[in-house]
């Protein structure tokens, strides 16, 4: 059950070493005030599984450019220069994911399927020690279901059980990762009360999130 | 042409493969300029990866959301009869055969239709977002690019930049011309007058089948 | 692009032997003037991909009476006795699906996947004849996507553009079944202009749609 | 007892079982009357596997939505705080682990936890519906039915029904007392006191294990 909390008392949820992912794609959608008091907080040898790597100012970037990064996993890193600078000097471990393989794995993670076969990434690298599996004549990918310890997602209306209704293109990976983590911390743009959501509207049910932020306009 | 013109000249030319309902993907760079060229008459619903379909031209000034950005986080619009979506679902629609036609760019194309357009080796390693997805899922893919760069040649008898993905060109678009992707090889349908098929075939490292009805 | 056209016209894409889909959950969500008028047509030899069979006076099970019905692949027939007798008599072929499979499949058969793994109905009958995959020590059963000929679909509001607005549990498989046939038809309990309907409340993007039929209250 | 006061009996020691924020399913029949139950101070989530979170009670005589009903068909309502969704999501709760407790009726359940609730071969075969899912992915599994049906074993050494699912049941509720499912086989954790340890033994094939606190 959702409960609202301090973004300090959120965030210290995250601790070295933790597996977590962050909504967003290129920003849009990005919980902004989590990632800065995230940055704040200072843990260190975080994975991150995130569409992009945002940009330096801008988004996770903020985390890679202060080095809290030991792993990346994510589908675009083109427009974060310290993400290349920081694979190709070995400093931080980055794998590339085809975004609609990225989706599903997260999604998969939350809806307990133990991998899914696609065709994307057959005869690249992305199939490098993947299992083939041939179906009606027809070759796939066995892709892998992603978890993670936190996730952190930014929602647009949120009520205090926790349902989510998101604006524009925000939903992107933020629906998905409210499925695939353990603990699951909402950064609401707007807190309304129980009830004021059209239950018909809401995208992300309250019974995935456990922790409510008030984030206020970014 | 200077290469501003060149870019304009294929985006329109791009334009002309676009059917009335169309679903259509459009690629960051001298794909987005395909937009500004749809043929009249001609309705089409651009799709963008990052979550909605109905995506429409940048904003005016000051009338910027930053809930509406495009793949590439530039401010866009949707237009009435649009729908916002996650990336599950924008790539549901696109993996599943629901997008007819996406517009990329590429560094190598062959004349089996493969193609890489995500990496060079020891240089550029932005990441294949979600090219791998498009060029496999959609229903025709088409590569709009210059034919050369730099003076060399991008469209070869075998890539050698690691894959985007294998035999899933159908058409090729440069200011040259336009070339089909065929089980023998690349076809020259098309030939911008303002170059001979030597000059063609010189800029062109695969062999191109030079069709009686060339136009 | 969906077009508008009359129930009849709708219909008359649905031929003898045809793999269809209808949406709906015992009857709730089921586009039940389009069934009507496919009862009424009666074309035979179809396979039917449901949840349910629904009753032998409401929704699909009217199919099942009218013996337009081959065979059936759903999760639960035990509101139909009519299912259960011509499946007992070898009249119709039944192949009984766990639910939250059976939409898997619907939804892979709409996302160009190649199967997915799910652990569901390992150690029972469910597994006969299918693969049997371990990933990190936990086995899982191979499940192929699902597709038809022909998708019927309710929704409540429907945009002349085929946007779909569900109300209620309607939505159930009809959003799934929207992605996964080759014609998806919707039946629109209200028909409205384009752009009446908020792009963040649209679930069903009408590039999924073919045809819409004015359906009304039922 | 009745067969009704058993049936009211189960499904209030189901009842105590919930605890305070859990995500609950209840199957049709007998696990329905446990919201009924629900112990003051305590605020549970009732799932409906047909579509939506916060099932409510039944509405009030002509106040029924067609639109709202549960998994049997019934008219039921949606409470402030629901949400709907489609059947893809339903069991990505469900199979993702999401659900705290699923209370389900049973044919036949055995000493390591099998379960047999879809099928009498021959005879009746309504179909598994949402069960085997519910089953594999709730986080806790209660059986909540009566002990004997027509003086015949239902608690078995190994079920020969079957099956819906392997070693999922984690706990026997019936009108004789609570059972649960270990490593070591049924322990009987409480008694009906109108009962004897050796009557539960006695209506019951599998041996159960008495344990010094027995309650």
């Amino acid at each position: 059950m959702a409960k609202l909390v301090s973004i300090e008392e959120a965030i210290n949820y995250i601790e070295d070493g933790m597996t977590i992912m962050v909504g967003g794609f290129l920003g849009c959608g990005t919980p902004h005030k989590l990632v800065d008091a995230l940055v704040e907080k200072g843990v260190k040898n975080l994975t991150l599984i995130c569409n992009d790597s945002g940009f330096e100012d801008f988004g996770v970037g903020k985390l890679v450019v202060n080095k809290q990064i030991k792993k990346l996993i994510a589908s675009h890193i083109g427009t974060n220069r310290e993400t290349g600078n920081q694979m190709n000097s070995g400093e931080m471990e980055v794998q590339l994911v085809p975004q609609g393989t990225l989706a599903e794995q997260v999604r998969a993670g939350g809806a307990g399927l133990g991998g899914f076969l696609t065709p994307t990434g057959l005869g690249t690298v992305v199939e490098e020690g993947k299992e083939k599996i041939e179906v009606n004549g027809k070759t796939y990918l066995l892709e892998l279901p992603l978890r993670a310890d936190v996730a952190l997602i930014l929602g647009h209306k949120v009520d205090k059980a926790g349902n989510i209704a998101y604006r524009g293109a925000t939903r992107n990976f933020n629906t998905l990762m409210a499925t695939a983590a353990d603990r699951v911390i909402v950064e609401a743009e707007n807190l309304v009360e129980v009830g004021e959501l059209d239950p018909n509207h809401v995208v992300t049910p309250g019974l995935f999130v456990d922790y409510i932020v008030v984030g206020g306009d970014q | 042409m200077d290469r501003n013109q060149m870019k304009q000249f294929i985006a329109k030319r791009v334009a002309q493969e676009l059917k009335d309902g169309d679903v259509v993907n459009l690629g960051i760079g001298l794909p987005t300029a395909v937009a500004n060229y749809v043929p009249e008459g001609i309705e089409v619903l651009f799709q963008s990866e990052n979550g909605f379909i109905g995506l429409g031209p940048a904003p005016e000034e000051g009338k910027e959301d930053k809930d509406i950005v495009n793949a590439g986080g530039q401010y866009v619009t949707i237009l009435p009869g649009g729908a916002f979506f996650d990336s599950a679902t924008s790539f549901g629609i696109i993996r599943g055969g629901h997008v007819d036609i996406t517009v990329l760019g590429a560094l190598q194309v062959d004349e089996e239709g493969n193609l890489a357009n995500w990496m060079i080796p020891g240089k550029m390693v932005p990441g294949m977002g979600g090219a791998m997805d498009l060029v496999v899922g959609a229903k025709k893919v088409i590569i709009a690019m210059e034919h050369t760069v730099k003076g060399n040649h991008k469209i070869l008898k075998k890539c050698n930049l690691p894959l985007t993905a294998v035999k899933v060109v159908d058409m090729i678009i440069t200011e040259m011309g336009v070339m089909e992707v065929t089980e023998g090889g690349l076809v020259l349908k098309e030939i911008n007058p303002e170059y001979t098929v030597e000059q063609v075939q010189e800029a062109t490292e695969a062999q191109l089948t030079i069709p009686e009805d060339l136009k």
